[in-house]
């Protein structure tokens, strides 16, 4: 029981990642019709604001110590942020440890000029040009997106912790009247399930609430329609992107912590959020969350070792073959509108 | 036309027939059937450095490639002539290789066996490499050794720790310097059995591909023969990159240790999880947890960051080492880069030098001839004590280094500090060890 | 003869009862029209006897043999085409191979794996497609993309396409929707013409009251899912059943 | 001739002689010139070359012409190159018998996935063949790992039983032949500076690619290939035309996976290897990008698109520091150091975004591909008229 109540909620931690890469992948798709293979470099590079803000953080002066050697025996250099020097070392080393959920701050400006940038400069002129030309101008645009980050971050991963604070885990086992211990679960995760929780909610509200989202949705509906009022559907769809760049850009630099970022990180999610994208229905945001949280349980459970026991290799597979079995059941996935996508 | 069973750069032996037909004067090359691929016919020779560029371990790749570019500018005479003057054999008198300036050609294995056989296949074919060495990873090296074996060129294995390399898929004209997972694991346990005593209840994460396997089984043995207890072993796709779903689990199992068979990406992943997880704050069993990573690299360990203090693991070689030989080797690679050398750099070098003194002792490039110097060379003075290229494996037996994460770093490459040096009689197997089984060396291939 | 039989044939969707309980015949080499206001279950009706749409109950019976359940190409096969409201043709094919998949769906059946041999090579094929396209006055655009020809072109298209196929019964799905007036008489013109020259039984759905009165021989109304009257077309004009529940509103439709 | 009509046969010829010179063609500079580094006229980059020549001409025959986009043919490939492994570790070395027995197998994989994945269309059917493939790969690199080899793929040992082959000698590698004829025997030719270099491997792998290729353009031209053209543009009129179009897709489908099993065989014929890095997603991309970066839907498109990106992994990959100081060595050192700063992202390890950008402009400029570039060129330069109606839809861009 406790078992599985622990994958449960990992699966909803696993599946908050996928829901909120996917989410951003439909709305883009949804709201403008292009498959954007960018999308997982998106994801890459707000993670990589993340390590770019505490890199500016600890950005230093070097003091030359003469009673330590560095490695080669020579006078060491030691390294002292500028931040130390303006606000002192405690409260300096307690910027340097926020600096995760202080990056959000930079990030969310950051992602929305490089989603503008992106809609403008590029996707734009692809609206009308097949999927397949699609597909291959954004992966293209991702492999040069990673090869920048590579060129300027290495291949190596990145260490990028979370605050001191969210360090270890918390106990549900002890809360919930079962054996201390068995089941915990790092601080750090949950803030990124409720933080997942809240983006999801708040794109959702923006869309059901406000007027442009109201427009945006009859656009996503009926694009000509929405064209002929005479409403600049084009500038809320440049904005939309923006939206999505941003929510992606979010989910990574949240993600840091979990996972050192890498410049291949994106292309590792590209993958599978399509694959949470087709499971939920192409252009449907309820179900690209729903099949998120879904494949999230689903894998969680697979990891499992008496189900490995029991079926060798499940986890390696069991994404795949719950999407294969989904779409032989429910042509349009979970929730996939009729005609979108199918020629 | 009649087809020579020669490769590029090695003589025709009747190639006149191909040109029977053209009008256009033609030459066959001047030189004499040489017996070899790839035989240095003019004054210089070329190695192929094929190792990963892009990819995960692009950064492991450009540290082995400013090795080989250190070990070339020493054979050649230039710099401090770095290792070359502690190394025990001193055939090598920096001019180049047997008189011939020392050229390299690199590629990139993307750390994927086709392309990195297809690199190596160019650099042997195109480049005429008489040499092939380098690479990342065991999939990569089985492949690439494989091919040398082929193609009649010498293999020098570079990064890779699979037992398979010198196991079940050794080849005569490959040779590895590494060591292995069956060296990680007789090394590992006795130190784990004096720092976390004889009862603990182990849990394995594997890494679920060849390498992993030999090395979880290299672990378990050695600890199980301890007295420790195997609780579970788990095997986690490669692709994976979140590890949450397989290490919660571990509590509740009522292990107390975790063992990560996990290497590069999945390795850093995975312990960053567990740490995260505050594994390593919990009490099991009346004992603290405890985190046991069977092998470690230094740039790997920079990814996992401060989450690696505290964790024992093995390593080939570090470059806080103070014997001559490694000092002499963090002094010259310091000098030129400005900052100290992995472990993958550290074998890059000595297998560039070991070659080019193999080469230097025979009298010939030949790969017959450099395979025989090689067999049961015995050396010293390369910076892991005294060393055996053992003929009946081509493996390396030397000491092994037990490392444990730093807790006090005081740089950015100061993150790994040697716990215990075991000695190599410890780590030393038979050729025909069951975990070692099922292959054969088969004899050297000169090529053409 | 009848050689269309619908029987009984009831079809819902969910809570909407779009066909009741539909009888109706089509005679054999006659041009049956079935007109009835917005929504009053024509298309549904259509999509029943090509296999697009399987009624929940009654039967349709083709020359003897039951539609029902069968897939569309099946029906095709047994000799329906049908005529789409906006045409239906290759786009990205050329004129004449628009011409020639019909011609070889008709010879080869509904699969044959036909890879080997050239087009070039398929003498008897091109010889009747390009007749085809002769007598249909698309000759001279064989070599065009289908998909840039004007609408009224396009229609011609897919009328020899089906007539390629020699079926038995052409359903038409208002043919001249959206057309303009001297469109639609030539369209009128060319149904007259095949009339005449083939031995072929034509269903045609339709808003346009001028095609209707100038091409059928016997008109069913429809009207809310069930058939109001079945007559020909001068017994029809006067009816004040269809009068009251149907001409006055197909003023503005058409 | 040979069924093709004059323009076919032409373009037919125009292969054949390209292929054929290739060893010239390709090795354009002198040994030892600072260009040489870009000759590609060694025996593994020729034959990788023509392999994956056949492998995008394949799978331009399922998605050029029925617009189906398979985001999954590596499985196929990498079926087909097991299963030629194991014909040479069981049965001989000869490589007939391999590469029958890949494009078989490959051929009955299609045919299951393609029975599956068909059942749905769009994107459904690309997500349900990405799927397939990399529940293939995952399957091979881990639990599998005694069929396939795993993480270190499988390799011909001496030890291997052969059962027709005689037993070799302790020590000796066994070496992929037909009939006697070592794949890898080569001859070569030296004509001043220029050396070039015949493989027989070469030529046999580029024969079959000729066939493949000759193949590919009758199943173009036929009521077949018409019929596939036709399922892209409008089903539902193929549907009521009396046209079954799904056996014409699986057919499509099944086609084209026995062209990727035949590129899988022959990799192994040419490089006795196998590994399971094969099958894995990108590997999968890399043919869909090879097709629309050739231009998808044309004859001579994914030959050219898997040349184009074969040749940037192999030779620009290769280029290093070392190299580009030599090339612009002659000039003064400012201007050498700025230009070798400027360059070496682009080439060697950044070989990864000089792809990036090309397939970046390439979509960008020329929709059609480098067919179409080709054809703008032709338009400048030759005045010749256009080929607008060309029935291998060279025109229209790829849905």
């Amino acid at each position: 029981m406790d078992a599985i109540i622990l994958q449960i909620l990992n699966g909803l931690d696993k599946g908050s990642a996928y829901a909120l890469i996917a989410l951003g992948l439909t709305l883009i798709f949804g709201t403008l019709g292009v498959v954007n293979f960018a999308h997982g470099a998106l994801f890459m590079i707000g993670a990589f604001c993340a390590v770019t803000f505490s890199k500016f953080l600890t950005l230093s002066h070097t003091v030359i110590d003469e009673n330590k050697t560095d490695f080669l025996g020579n006078p060491a250099k030691i390294e002292v942020p500028y931040i130390y020097d303006l606000f002192g070392q405690a409260t300096g080393d307690a910027i340097i440890d926020w600096a995760v959920p202080l990056s959000l701050i930079v990030s969310i400006p950051v992602m929305v000029g490089i989603g503008f940038i992106m809609e403008r400069g590029l996707i734009k002129h692809f609206y009308k040009r097949p999927h397949a030309d699609q597909i291959l101008v954004t992966f293209g645009l991702a492999i040069v997106l990673q090869e920048v980050i590579k060129y300027y971050y290495g291949a190596n991963p990145i260490p990028t912790p979370a605050p001191d604070a969210f360090r270890g885990s918390f106990d549900f086992g002890a809360m919930m009247g079962f054996d201390p211990n068995t089941i915990i679960y790092p601080y750090w995760r949950l803030v990124y399930f409720a933080f997942a929780a809240v983006i999801i909610g708040a794109v959702f509200a923006f869309l059901q609430f406000t007027t442009f989202g109201m427009v945006v949705r009859a656009g996503m509906a009926d694009r000509e329609t929405v064209g002929l009022l005479g409403i600049n559907i084009d500038k809320r769809f440049t904005i939309m992107f923006g939206i999505a760049a941003a929510v992606a850009g979010l989910a990574g630099v949240m993600y840091a912590p979990i996972n050192s970022p890498n410049y291949h990180m994106g292309m590792d999610f590209l993958v599978l959020s399509f694959v949470v994208v087709v499971v939920g229905g192409m252009g449907s945001l309820p179900g690209a969350v729903l099949a998120g949280f879904l494949l999230g349980i689903l894998e969680s459970f697979a990891s499992m070792a008496v189900v490995l026991e029991l079926i060798p290799g499940i986890n390696q597979v069991i994404i795949y073959l719950v999407a294969i079995i989904i779409l032989l059941t429910r042509p349009r996935g979970l929730m996939g509108r009729k005609g979108v996508m199918e020629e | 036309m009649s087809f020579s069973k020669l490769t590029r750069r090695g003589l025709m032996k009747t190639g006149a027939a191909a040109s029977a037909g053209l009008t256009l004067p033609t030459y066959l090359r001047a030189d004499g059937h040489s017996g070899f691929t790839n035989a240095p016919t003019g004054s210089t020779v070329t190695l192929g450095f094929n190792v990963p560029q892009s990819g995960p371990y692009a950064d492991e790749g450009a540290d082995e490639l400013r090795a080989y570019e250190l070990a070339v500018e020493h054979l050649n005479g230039g710099g401090d002539g770095g290792l070359m003057n502690t190394f025990s054999s001193k055939a090598l008198q920096g001019n180049g290789i047997l008189g011939k300036k020392v050229e390299y050609v690199t590629g990139d294995t993307q750390t994927k066996s086709d392309a990195a056989r297809a690199s190596a296949k160019s650099m042997i074919e195109k480049d005429g490499a008489v040499m092939i060495t380098g690479g990342s990873s065991s999939g990569v090296a089985v492949a690439v050794q494989a091919l040398c074996q082929e193609a009649g060129v010498i293999f020098m294995a570079g990064l890779t720790h699979s037992n398979d390399t010198t196991g079940k898929d050794k080849r005569a004209n490959g040779f590895r310097h590494f060591f292995n997972s069956y060296m990680s694991g007789a090394a590992l346990a006795p130190v784990l059995a004096n720092a976390y005593g004889t009862d603990r209840k182990a849990y394995h994460l594997t890494a679920d591909y060849n390498w992993g396997y030999t090395t979880e089984e290299a672990v378990r043995s050695s600890t199980e023969a301890m007295g420790w207890e195997t609780v579970n072993a788990v095997k986690t796709p490669l692709t994976q990159t979140d590890f949450s779903a397989y290490i919660a689990p571990v509590l509740q199992s009522g292990a107390d240790t975790l063992v990560l068979n996990h290497y590069g990406g999945n390795m850093v992943n995975s312990l960053t999880n567990a740490v995260q997880f505050g594994l390593r704050d919990k009490q099991v069993n009346g004992k603290d947890f405890q985190i046991v990573v069977p092998l470690y690299s230094r740039l790997m360990a920079k990814g996992a960051g401060a989450n690696v203090k505290g964790i024992f693991g093995s390593t080939n070689w570090h470059w806080s080492l103070t014997d001559e030989g490694s000092k002499a080797f963090v002094k010259s690679f310091g000098t030129k880069y400005g900052f100290p050398p992995s472990q993958a750099a550290h074998t890059c070098y000595v297998q560039a030098l070991l070659y080019a003194d193999a080469v230097e002792r025979a009298g010939s490039f030949n790969p017959c001839a450099v395979v025989e110097a090689l067999e049961d060379f015995e050396f010293d003075g390369m910076g892991n004590g005294p060393t055996l290229y053992r003929g009946a494996d081509h493996q390396c037996f030397k000491d092994v280094l037990v490392v444990k994460g730093k807790e006090n770093p005081e740089s950015e490459f100061d993150l790994l500090e040697i716990v215990e040096v075991t000695p190599v009689e410890q780590v030393t197997y038979d050729p025909d060890h069951p975990q070692m089984a099922g292959g054969s060396l088969g004899t050297c291939n000169p090529g053409a | 003869m009848a050689i269309l039989e619908v029987k009984n044939v009831g079809k819902r969707f969910g809570g909407l009862q779009a066909l009741g309980d539909v009888n109706l015949s089509v005679a054999e080499n006659s041009v049956h029209a079935i007109i009835g206001p917005n929504g009053a279950g024509k298309s549904t009706l259509l999509n029943c006897l090509v296999g697009k749409l399987i009624p929940d109950t009654g039967s349709v019976m083709f020359d003897g043999q039951s539609v029902l359940g069968r897939k569309p190409y099946e029906i095709n096969q047994m000799g329906i085409s049908r005529v789409f409201q906006t045409p239906e043709i290759f786009g990205d094919l050329t004129v004449l191979e628009n011409m020639l998949i019909p011609c070889f769906a008709k010879r080869d059946g509904a699969f044959r794996m036909h890879a080997i041999e050239g087009i070039d090579n398929e003498k008897d094929i091109l010889g009747k497609a390009e007749h085809m396209l002769e007598e249909m006055k698309l000759i001279d655009k064989r070599e065009m993309n289908a998909a840039s020809m004007s609408r009224g072109d396009k229609r011609r298209l897919e009328i020899a396409m089906c007539l390629a196929q020699d079926p038995r019964l052409l359903l038409l799905d208002e043919p001249t929707a959206g057309m303009a007036r001297a469109d639609t008489n030539n369209t009128i013109d060319l149904l007259k013409q095949i009339k005449e020259e083939r031995d072929i039984t034509i269903a045609i759905i339709e808003h346009d009251m001028h095609v209707v009165f100038s091409l059928a021989e016997r008109i069913t109304v429809l009207a809310q899912g069930t058939p109001l009257v079945e007559d020909t077309p001068d017994n029809i004009k006067g009816h004040p059943k269809v009068r009251e529940a149907y001409l006055g509103e197909t003023q503005d439709a058409a | 001739m040979l069924g093709l009509n004059k323009k076919d046969f032409g373009l037919l010829i125009i292969v054949a002689i390209l292929t054929m010179a290739a060893p010239f063609i390709l090795n354009p500079f002198p040994e030892g010139s600072a260009m040489a580094q870009f000759n590609a006229g060694y025996p593994d980059l020729m034959q990788r070359l023509v392999i994956f020549g056949i492998f995008a001409i394949g799978f331009n025959i399922l998605f050029g012409l029925t617009g189906y986009l398979s985001f999954g043919h590596a499985a196929f490939l990498g079926v087909g190159s097991y299963a030629a492994i194991w014909m040479m570790k069981l049965l001989t070395m000869n490589v007939i018998p391999a590469i029958v027995v890949s494009i078989v197998i490959a051929g009955l994989f299609a045919l299951l996935v393609g029975w599956i994945s068909l059942r749905r269309s769009g994107i459904y059917f690309s997500i349900l063949t990405l799927a397939f493939a990399q529940m293939s790969y995952a399957l091979a690199y881990s639990v599998l790992t005694p069929i396939t080899g795993g993480e270190t793929g499988l390799q011909p040992k001496y030890t291997d039983p052969r059962i027709l082959d005689g037993a070799l000698e302790a020590g000796q590698s066994p070496r992929a032949n037909l009939f006697g004829l070592d794949m890898r025997a080569s001859s070569e030719l030296v004509m001043g500076n220029w050396v070039f270099t015949f493989n027989a491997g070469y030529y046999i792998a580029a024969i079959v690619m000729l066939i493949a290729f000759y193949m590919s353009i009758r199943i173009f031209r036929s009521p077949f290939g018409m019929m596939l053209r036709a399922v892209k543009s409008n089903q539902q009129r193929m549907n009521y035309t009396g046209l079954n179009s799904k056996p014409y897709t699986l057919a499509a489908f099944v086609i084209s996976g026995m062209y990727a099993g035949l590129a899988g065989g022959l990799l192994v014929a040419m490089d006795t290897q196998v590994g399971a890095e094969r099958m894995f997603w990108t590997a999968s991309g890399e043919v869909v990008l090879m097709t629309i970066l050739g231009g998808a839907g044309t004859l001579i498109g994914p030959v050219l698109g898997a040349g184009l990106i074969k040749y940037m992994e192999n030779i620009v990959s290769k280029i290093n520091k070392g190299v580009l100081e030599q090339w612009f060595a002659f000039m003064p050192d400012g201007i050498e150091d700025l230009l070798v700063t400027m360059i070496y992202p682009f080439v060697g390890k950044g070989w990864h975004l000089t792809l990036g950008i090309i397939f970046m402009l390439v979509v960008i400029f020329l929709p059609g591909g480098l067919v179409e570039g080709g054809q703008r060129i032709g338009r400048l330069f030759g005045r010749k008229k256009p080929s607008d109606s060309s029935p291998d839809g060279s025109k229209t861009p790829a849905e």
